[in-house]
């Protein structure tokens, strides 16, 4: 870590009992999440990435490892609420997201309420809260959420979140159940804060085009493990990981004659409770060979900022790939 | 050749607000055609009406007519009974709805709903039936074996195939597929689209595909339909739409859209959101974001054609340069 | 309906948020028909039960020789089997009705939403206890157990309005168990416990105003079920013998032959004022409960 | 396929009748001393209720109470009937059939034309057949059973006398046969079930219709019209089969009124059942009878239950595979 | 394929209901032999028991007093005493012993002799472990059996009641004797059939819902007409009533008071009232303090100018009408005019008269408040009057009382407490003595056919902490009891019974408002011969319910009996058959609408 650092996060795992038996949704993440910086987190679903982004804020108890804020551990009461008060959240659903009986000033006041911010700050940190995220606090404040649109919503959401001037936001799949045109408007509501307050971002999504447009870094998550990180053009130019590579030419291009090569996957996602041994994408992976099914291969580095969790950059076992290339 | 399936001034109104108004379509044989629009523009509406299949609250009006092959008369479904359109569907119109875990009924084995279907329109034994059974889902790449599950006990991938293989039962010549991978993964999604894509190569099956994702129907599609609070605002050929829209809506929407390959940087969002059908704008419905709007805009513009096979419903179509766009960026809320 | 939802005919059917139109209540209970036919029925009993014992012609138990005699100029609904007027012991009687359903489901309530708050808010064993206990009085017949208990004590209204309400509070508790813990995993919660809100705080501030209409909907069908309980109590004998209600005048009526003497006039009177009175309530719990539960409601 | 659910519905049901159980003895002893109410002779000295004490079992301590309690339970030692000193369990076996004819012809009536108006409601919906279907059947469910049964009585029995009104029955009479048999029970079955019948339709119309409704708007019932299906099958091989499935479920929490009704309604038909007994067990003050006939009617619902659950694992396939 | 599982479901719910029908139906089916004249009787509760060592209720005493007869019965026209088990007796000079000769040739039921062995453990076991026979026995010091014809009882005073009301049934030795009396007092479930002495025995018993009596064929008097009596157990009285109008049963022993009327008017029925040893009465806290230093009560009550004027204050006979729908019988003290023999209306009987008890009010002080109550210092005449909840009857009447009451000045509360309660308020002890917990109640006592013993009982002193509920104590009328008890000769005792009547009628320790009637209904075209004897010679009862078999053996078999009932089965059928067709019909008309039927319809 360095003093651009944020926040570090080593070695999370979070389980959960489910029926049957136990799913490690996080299993062995570390990521670097520096200031001012969009960190993407792609993956599919079941990946394991909302659960990261939860465990992250202690929302959800992580079976091993430790989250750092700025070098300090994050452990006790004292520390999660100052984690609380300099990194804030939002989530996928703008319908779900907000208390339907609570009026749009309620909702943004509310996070200076429980922080125990000064009652005069209220009312100009709310208007300056709205005002950022393109909401005339005159004619939005007294509103309930259903008389709001799906993404006027999201931007109350965000304003809830910027009311206490975070540090980091961590928005998890924040424009996937708007429309287009909708998505872009949220989209750019973001960029502008990253742009003007210096707001570090961690993006989760599922979207890599998305991600491509917005992110500065990347950390692609299959099955509850990093399998792939590096600078965002690195990752989605020239991806290194096999699912990384075939995620990418599966994203659909909307321009005449559409995308390239389509890297086919087989199969799907398999539960996580039920790991496959060795790397775990073994299975669907085109590339597979020899030791793939028997060895869980770490992070490895493929040159640039790029880390790929593939035996294929292995240097122990050049010769090998290369006779499987062979056949 | 006549087209399979022309559509002229489609309106479905509920409660007297239109929510379809006026849509004219055409379609070949073996022909792929997209239909692209945010939630509410009236996509699906349009596609269920095609079978006529709208709740009696819908109030439908307009021509559509089939020419599938092998049948004389042209069917006319606007005139259709309820007992006549029976005939009709899945006989030479399938349908392969979004939430494929809520398209198959959950209580019985996938299987029988195909048998199901395939008895109806035809009097096949039940060695036959079978037998057919079995080469649609090995045509959907699925094994047999699959046919004994309910629903639940497939995967999302699946159960996508296993829809896709009862909408093909009947050998249909038109399939409508709405939103057919909006709930899957984007593998998946390839998958699936991979698929499609065989199935009407080898089939020549017509397709029409429903999606709010542009970059879906670019890579499936021959020709799209751009849909806009009821109405088609623009159509073409794939290649051309794309690459010269004739719409401001349709160029805004390409603009703002990230693409993998292009530009690192988000486009200029389109402002506000699309209106609501009880209060529909005066005019040109797309005039209150629109960047270009002028005094004319205030009549209705029609779908007119601005190059072979490439309409668009613009007063100042067809354009041939951009201008840069006044109160572009703008943060105000949709 | 908003415009983004008024598009598909899938659409068209799909349902909008729950609990999330609040203050429309005058507009359901106004603007429909069933709310109408419910309010105006509910405020004229309401008013029989506060106005009852002084507009009636007689006092209700006030017996004379003119025994099971059909409705005439002087008796307009008859009389009772000892010569008393049923029109003045239906008039009476709407009050201890009501005022058991009230003060039984009031019990009822307050019992069932805590013990649903506390055990889906906080869950573990705590929960699964409650859950058990809640079960119990699920599963277990409740007019039985109304009758042992109620046999056991000795009859009176206090007995009545406990025994009823320590019984029927189940239903209210499992609701609202299942509302908070939906509840407990939306967002606008997480999202508060993301800020660093502790428990009292969510509770008071986003559990309980999202529960609270869901409780209400849920005491009226209660005073339903509590109305209909009173009656089947005092019907079989368990009642307050020294009052007169609905359930009482028709034990009476059963006990001393009217239907054989078809003393309709008798029999009929009590019955509907409780059919018509519960159907009421029940109308108006359904239409708050459809208006704040997704799964319930239907359009127009 | 996996009967873990089912069996974890065995096991909680068997866990609500041990709670039964352990409630049933509590309230019984706690509340009321058995011996003042076994008791209630005016001659009784302090020795003759010691003697009884010692005869119940009252003098050793309450565990071992318990465990002599569940141990006669166990064994349908119910107690002795203070009415009529014969075993409750011999009361309760007399008059258990009773009632399971008339509870079963009653719920039976009413889920067949309950659910079935509640298909026809539904698939009529916001016209006047289902206005007045809802009327009715609110009408009906909001109507105490026993006011229905003395209306039927009125009517039916001595207004028109087309039907007895008394009695399971017809008393003292040789019987040439089975059916002649049978058929005089059917007769005097009529009014009774047909009470219960209108108690209970209420409830499974409201639940038919709403659950079909939700079942209608599901999108497969689209598909299946899509397919061709004419509307009247697409009713009945795929939204009906659906629907029943919630019926199921919440007819299960019915079984405790169809309890309350077999009390008030056999007490009305003076129809020799349970309810009847328990009826006469209120009146008489018969704590032996009265606590024999809740553990019945208890173990009774829940088994009922836990046959409603057998039968929503028989039907719904995504249950048994979880 | 689902849907088929559903039906498979309702195929099986639909047999098991069939079989329910055939297995409920076949438990009920032991019906009787074909072609025999069958009394069917209805009433609301069948006995309990049929085992006099427990039984408790009137119905059981009306199956034994037909299936065994009592060592010395009752006449049926006049209530005396008549030969039972005993053909004659002798009375000794000091009238302590009584020597009775039974038949030698007399036989029960199963063919065995009655002896005096019978007579000696019916008396000697029956007489101390019967919980309701042993109040008969405590004069008697022994019981000799010289011989199997001859009993000898001894008693400690004179005692009429061993030759004119010793009410224990002869039970057969041979069959109770077997039996340990340990159970005889528990769950013993008497053998049937029920052997027996009388002209009926019981053949077959199930409590919740008949009793069949047989031809006793070794009955020593007049073959009975009739083959069977049955009663029929219907759960409440308007059904039985019910069932009696549509012909179902032939009589129905105990018609309610509104059924009476009602049963009058309808052709082939006929109505009796008889009188009944019962009556209600209004009791007054009569417990000195000496005897209840603990007593709850308002002290005003013990003036006796108060229980006078409410005496006069009350009109017995409107609450009669209102409250019994005038079935009952107005009462002039507290012997029931049933015990006819001893009967005569008292000189103080208490007239309807307000302003009597007004004067008697003013007389003794007690200031008139207008609408409130009198008051007196610092006494007020406020008084709860408790009823049993459980008596309609007595609530209306209690009611009634204080409407009156409340005329003269006098306040009573009603309050309706369950009859535990009322037990508990009235048997209240502290410290060991009685303190009872009331001002006054409204409750009734019932006494034995002819001897009127136990009812003057009530109110002796000796019955404080037993059966007085009063707790009157006037040693005069102690005095007076012991005398008419031992008195043989009926002159001479309804000399000193009167006596007894008089001084409780001054002393007012009880208001008794009404004589309880017997109320009958029966089927004229079933039943013939009825002669209403017990205990008047016109306006009696038609079987003498509980007192003697006689008139049971002289009833006949009417014009159309034994035609069952359940009227208008065949009406019944054709309903069924419109209605089954009505709905096929209903069925294929709609089928066929249905088939061009639209899709889902949605409101608009």
């Amino acid at each position: 870590m360095n003093d651009e650092t944020l926040m570090d996060v080593r070695e999370l795992e979070v389980q959960f009992r489910a029926r049957r038996g136990v799913a490690r949704a996080v299993d062995g993440v570390s990521l670097e999440w520096r200031r001012g910086e969009v960190l993407g987190v792609v993956g599919e679903s079941g990946s394991g990435k909302s659960t990261l982004a939860r465990a992250m804020l202690g929302l959800v108890p992580s079976a091993a490892g430790a989250v750092e804020l700025e070098g300090r551990a994050v452990n006790g009461k004292a520390s999660l609420g100052e984690l609380r008060r300099r990194v804030q959240m939002i989530f996928q659903d703008p319908y779900q997201t907000l208390n339907p009986r609570q009026r749009v000033g309620t909702i943004v006041t509310e996070p200076l309420i429980v922080q125990g911010v000064p009652r005069g700050e209220h009312e100009a940190r709310v208007r300056r809260a709205l005002e950022d995220v393109g909401l005339d606090p005159e004619r939005f404040g007294g509103r309930y959420p259903y008389q709001l649109s799906g993404g006027q919503r999201q931007r109350v959401a965000i304003a809830a979140a910027l009311v206490l001037e975070p540090e980091g936001l961590i928005c998890d799949e924040p424009v996937s159940m708007l429309d287009a045109s909708v998505r872009t408007q949220i989209l750019a509501v973001l960029g502008e804060l990253k742009r003007r307050r210096g707001l570090g971002l961690v993006f989760i999504t599922h979207d890599l085009s998305l991600a491509w447009a917005l992110c500065d870094r990347i950390a692609v998550m299959y099955l509850g493990r990093v399998v792939e990180q590096g600078s965002a053009p690195d990752v989605i130019e020239r991806p290194q990981h096999p699912y990384t590579q075939a995620l990418v030419t599966a994203v659909p291009v909307p321009s005449a004659g559409g995308g390239g090569r389509r890297e086919l996957l087989s199969g799907e996602l398999p539960d996580a409770t039920a790991v496959p041994s060795g790397c775990r994408f073994h299975p669907r992976c085109p590339r597979r060979f020899g030791p793939c099914d028997r060895v869980d291969p770490p992070l490895i580095a493929t040159g640039g900022s790029q880390l790929a969790a593939c035996l294929l950059h292995d240097p122990a076992l050049a010769t090998e790939v290369q006779a499987a290339r062979g056949d | 050749m006549s087209a399979l399936l022309k559509v002229s001034d489609l309106r479905v109104e509920y409660r007297g607000q239109p929510i379809v108004d006026g849509v004219d379509l055409a379609l070949e044989r073996g022909e792929a055609m997209g239909l692209a629009g945010e939630s509410g523009c009236g996509k699906t509406t349009t596609a269920l009406a095609l079978m006529k299949l709208l709740p009696p609250a819908l109030k439908q009006s307009g021509a559509v007519t089939l020419r599938p092959p092998g049948v004389e008369e042209p069917i006319n479904v606007g005139r259709r009974t309820e007992a006549g359109m029976r005939r009709v569907r899945w006989r030479h119109v399938s349908l392969v709805f979004q939430g494929a875990m809520n398209s198959l009924d959950p209580v019985q084995r996938v299987d029988a709903q195909i048998a199901e279907a395939i008895r109806l329109h035809e009097s096949a034994g039940a060695k036959e039936v079978r037998a057919r059974i079995d080469e649609l889902l090995t045509t959907v790449g699925l094994t047999p074996a699959l046919g004994r599950r309910y629903a639940h006990q497939l995967s999302g991938g699946q159960r996508q195939r296993m829809m896709i293989a009862l909408a093909l039962a009947c050998r249909p010549s038109l399939v409508i597929a709405d939103e057919p991978t909006t709930a899957l993964d984007v593998t998946i999604q390839a998958q699936v689209l991979q698929l499609l894509e065989s199935l009407r190569e080898r089939l020549g099956l017509a397709l029409i595909l429903i999606s709010h994702d542009l970059g879906v129907l670019a890579e499936t599609c021959d020709r799209i339909a751009i849909m806009y609070a009821g109405r088609i605002v623009e159509t073409g050929p794939v290649s051309s739409v794309f690459e010269a829209p004739q719409h401001p809506y349709t160029k805004r929407l390409l603009d703002s859209l990230p693409v993998i390959g292009g530009p690192r940087a988000l486009g200029d969002p389109i402002p506000g959101g699309p209106p609501d059908p009880g209060e529909m704008p005066e005019g040109c419905r797309f005039r209150p974001r629109c960047p270009y709007a002028a005094d004319r805009c205030l009549s209705d513009p029609a779908l007119r054609e601005t190059s072979a096979g490439h309409a668009s419903a613009c007063h100042f179509a067809p354009w041939s340069e951009w201008p840069a766009a006044a109160g572009a960026g703008s943060l105000e809320a949709g | 309906m908003s415009g983004e939802q008024a598009g598909a005919a899938v659409e068209v059917l799909a349902q909008p948020e729950f609990g999330d139109e609040p203050g429309t209540v005058r507009e359901l209970l106004l603007g429909t028909w069933r709310g109408r036919f419910g309010l105006a029925v509910v405020a004229l009993f309401a008013f029989m039960a506060l106005f009852g014992k002084a507009i009636a012609p007689y006092p209700p138990d006030a017996s004379s020789l003119d025994v099971l005699a059909p409705p005439s100029i002087h008796h307009l609904l008859g009389t009772t089997e000892s010569g008393a007027d049923v029109l003045s012991q239906v008039l009476v009687g709407a009050r201890v009705s009501i005022v058991v359903g009230l003060a039984a489901a009031a019990i009822s309530a307050v019992l069932g939403s805590t013990v649903g708050l506390v055990g889906g808010y906080f869950g573990g064993w705590t929960d699964r206890g409650l859950d058990a206990l809640e079960n119990w009085f699920l599963v277990i017949p409740t007019l039985p157990l109304m009758i042992v208990l109620a046999r056991l004590l000795n009859p009176s209204l206090t007995v009545l309005i406990a025994v009823i309400g320590l019984t029927s509070w189940a239903g209210t508790g499992r609701i609202v168990r299942a509302q908070v813990l939906t509840l407990r995993e939306r967002a606008f919660v997480e999202r508060a416990r993301a800020l660093g809100a502790g428990d009292g705080y969510i509770i008071r501030k986003h559990i309980l105003p999202n529960t609270l209409p869901l409780i209400f909907a849920n005491t009226v069908l209660i005073v339903a079920v509590a109305i209909l309980s009173e009656a089947a109590l005092s019907f079989l004998g368990l009642g307050d013998p020294t009052r007169i209600s609905w359930g009482t005048m028709l034990e009476n009526a059963f006990e001393s032959g009217a239907p054989s003497a078809q003393a309709w006039w008798y029999v009929i009177p009590p019955g509907l004022c409780i059919t018509v009175l519960v159907l009421a309530i029940s109308i108006l719990g359904y239409l708050f409960e459809e208006h704040v539960n997704p799964r319930l409601r239907e359009h127009g | 396929m996996s009967g873990r659910w089912l069996a974890g519905k065995v096991a909680a049901a068997l866990l609500t009748f041990a709670f039964v159980l352990v409630f049933n003895f509590f309230l019984f002893r706690v509340m009321g001393d058995p011996t003042t109410q076994l008791a209630r002779l005016p001659q009784a000295t302090p020795e003759e209720l010691q003697q009884l004490r010692h005869n119940y079992g009252l003098d050793k301590p309450l565990m071992g109470q318990f465990v002599d309690y569940v141990g006669d339970t166990g064994r349908l030692d119910l107690g002795l009937s203070q009415r009529s000193r014969q075993p409750v369990w011999s009361e309760i076996k007399d008059a258990l059939p009773w009632t399971l004819l008339l509870v079963g012809t009653g719920t039976l009536l009413a889920t067949v034309i309950g659910s079935w108006l509640g298909v026809v409601a539904a698939t009529r919906r916001g016209k006047r057949t289902d206005d007045g279907l809802l009327g009715f059947s609110l009408f009906t469910y909001a109507a105490p059973e026993y006011w229905i049964g003395i209306i039927l009585i009125l009517v039916f029995a001595v207004w028109i006398p087309i039907f007895p009104s008394g009695l399971q029955v017809t008393p003292g009479v040789q019987f040439s046969g089975f059916f002649s048999n049978a058929w005089d029970v059917a007769k005097h079955l009529v009014l009774p079930a047909t009470a219960m019948t209108l108690m209970l339709l209420g409830q499974y119309f409201l639940i038919m219709r709403s659950s079909m409704v939700d079942v209608l708007t599901e999108d497969f019932i689209t598909v299946k019209r899509a397919t061709g299906l004419p509307w009247e099958r697409v009713v009945r091989r795929h939204a009906v089969p659906n629907a029943l499935l919630p019926l199921v479920t919440l007819s299960a929490i019915q079984f405790g009124a169809v309890v309350g009704g077999a009390i008030t309604i056999e007490t009305i038909f003076s129809w020799p059942g349970l309810g009847e007994l328990s009826f006469q067990a209120i009146n008489d003050k018969d704590f032996p009878v009265l606590e024999g006939t809740f553990l019945v009617f208890s173990a009774g619902v829940i088994l009922a239950n836990l046959l409603a659950d057998c039968l929503y694992f028989y039907l719904d396939p995504r249950v048994q595979s979880r | 394929m689902r849907l088929k599982r559903v039906w498979t479901v309702t195929g099986l719910l639909v047999a098991t209901v069939a079989l329910g029908v055939g297995v409920a139906s076949a438990g009920g089916a032991s019906g009787s032999k074909q072609g025999d004249s069958i009394l069917k009787i209805g009433w609301a509760q069948n006995p309990s028991t049929i085992n006099p060592y427990v039984g408790q209720d009137e119905e059981a005493f009306s199956i034994w007093a037909i299936n065994w007869d009592l060592l010395v019965n009752f006449s049926p026209k006049d209530l005396s005493p008549t030969p039972g088990i005993a053909e004659s007796w002798d009375i000794s000079d000091d009238k302590k012993t009584v020597t009775f000769h039974l038949d030698p040739n007399a036989k029960w039921s199963d063919g065995q002799p009655i002896t005096s062995e019978d007579v000696k453990y019916s008396l000697e076991v029956l007489g101390s472990k019967g919980a309701l026979f042993t109040s008969y026995t405590d004069n008697i010091t022994s019981i000799e059996t010289p011989n199997a014809d001859t009993v000898v009882i001894h008693t400690k005073r004179p005692d009429a009641r061993i030759v004119g009301g010793l009410f224990i049934y002869i039970l057969p030795k041979h069959v109770w004797g077997k039996v340990p009396v340990g159970d005889l007092t528990g769950s013993y479930k008497p053998e049937l059939p029920l052997v027996g002495s009388g002209p009926f025995i019981v053949t077959d018993f199930e409590p919740n819902r008949i009793t069949k009596m047989e031809k006793n064929p070794n009955f020593r008097g007049p073959e009975p007409k009739f083959d069977e009596i049955q009663f029929i157990r219907y759960g409440n009285q308007d059904a039985a009533e019910r069932a009696l109008q549509v012909g179902e049963v032939d009589m129905v022993p105990e018609v309610s008071a509104a059924g009476f009327a009602r049963l009058g008017d309808q052709p082939n029925i006929e109505t009796l009232r008889a009188s009944s040893p019962a009556y209600t009465q209004m009791a007054f806290n009569s417990c000195s303090t000496k005897i209840c230093p603990d007593a709850q009560y308002n002290p005003a009550i013990q003036d006796l100018a108060v229980r006078q004027a409410t005496a006069y204050a009350v009109d017995r006979e409107r609450i009669n009408q209102i409250a019994a729908r005038d079935t009952s019988f107005e009462a002039h003290g507290m012997l029931p005019s049933f015990y006819k023999s001893f009967y005569e209306v008292p000189a103080d009987d208490y007239p309807y008269d307000p302003e009597k008890a007004k004067q008697i009010l003013d007389d003794a002080g007690w200031q008139d408040n207008g609408d409130s109550p009198r008051t007196k210092g610092g006494q007020e005449l406020k008084f709860n009057l408790y009823v049993r909840s459980e008596s309609p009857y007595d609530i209306q009447a209690a009611k009634l009382v204080a409407e009156q009451a409340k005329a003269v000045g006098i306040e009573y509360d009603v309050q309706v407490v369950s009859t535990d309660k009322l037990y508990d308020l009235t048997v209240r002890k502290v410290n060991g003595k009685p303190a009872p917990d009331y001002d006054t109640f409204i409750w009734g006592w019932g006494g034995d056919p002819y001897d009127p013993s136990f009812l003057l009982s009530v109110l002796t002193t000796g019955e404080i902490g037993g059966s007085s509920d009063s707790y009157y104590s006037n040693p005069t009328y102690d005095r007076l009891f012991k005398q008419q008890a031992g008195s043989f000769d009926t002159a001479q005792r309804k000399g000193i019974i009167q006596r007894m009547v008089a001084l409780t009628q001054h002393d007012l320790p009880y208001l008794v408002i009404t004589y309880d009637p017997n109320l009958e209904a029966y089927r004229t075209d079933r039943v013939a011969n009825v002669e209403p004897t017990c205990p008047e010679d016109s306006t009696g009862d038609a079987i003498c319910d509980q007192t003697s078999y006689e008139p049971l053996l002289t009833i006949a078999p009417g014009s159309s009996s034994g035609e069952s009932g359940g009227g208008g089965s065949g009406i019944a059928i054709a309903v069924v058959a419109v209605v089954v067709v009505g709905v096929g019909a209903f069925f294929v008309i709609r089928a066929r609408r249905r088939r061009d039927s639209e899709p889902l319809e949605l409101d608009e």
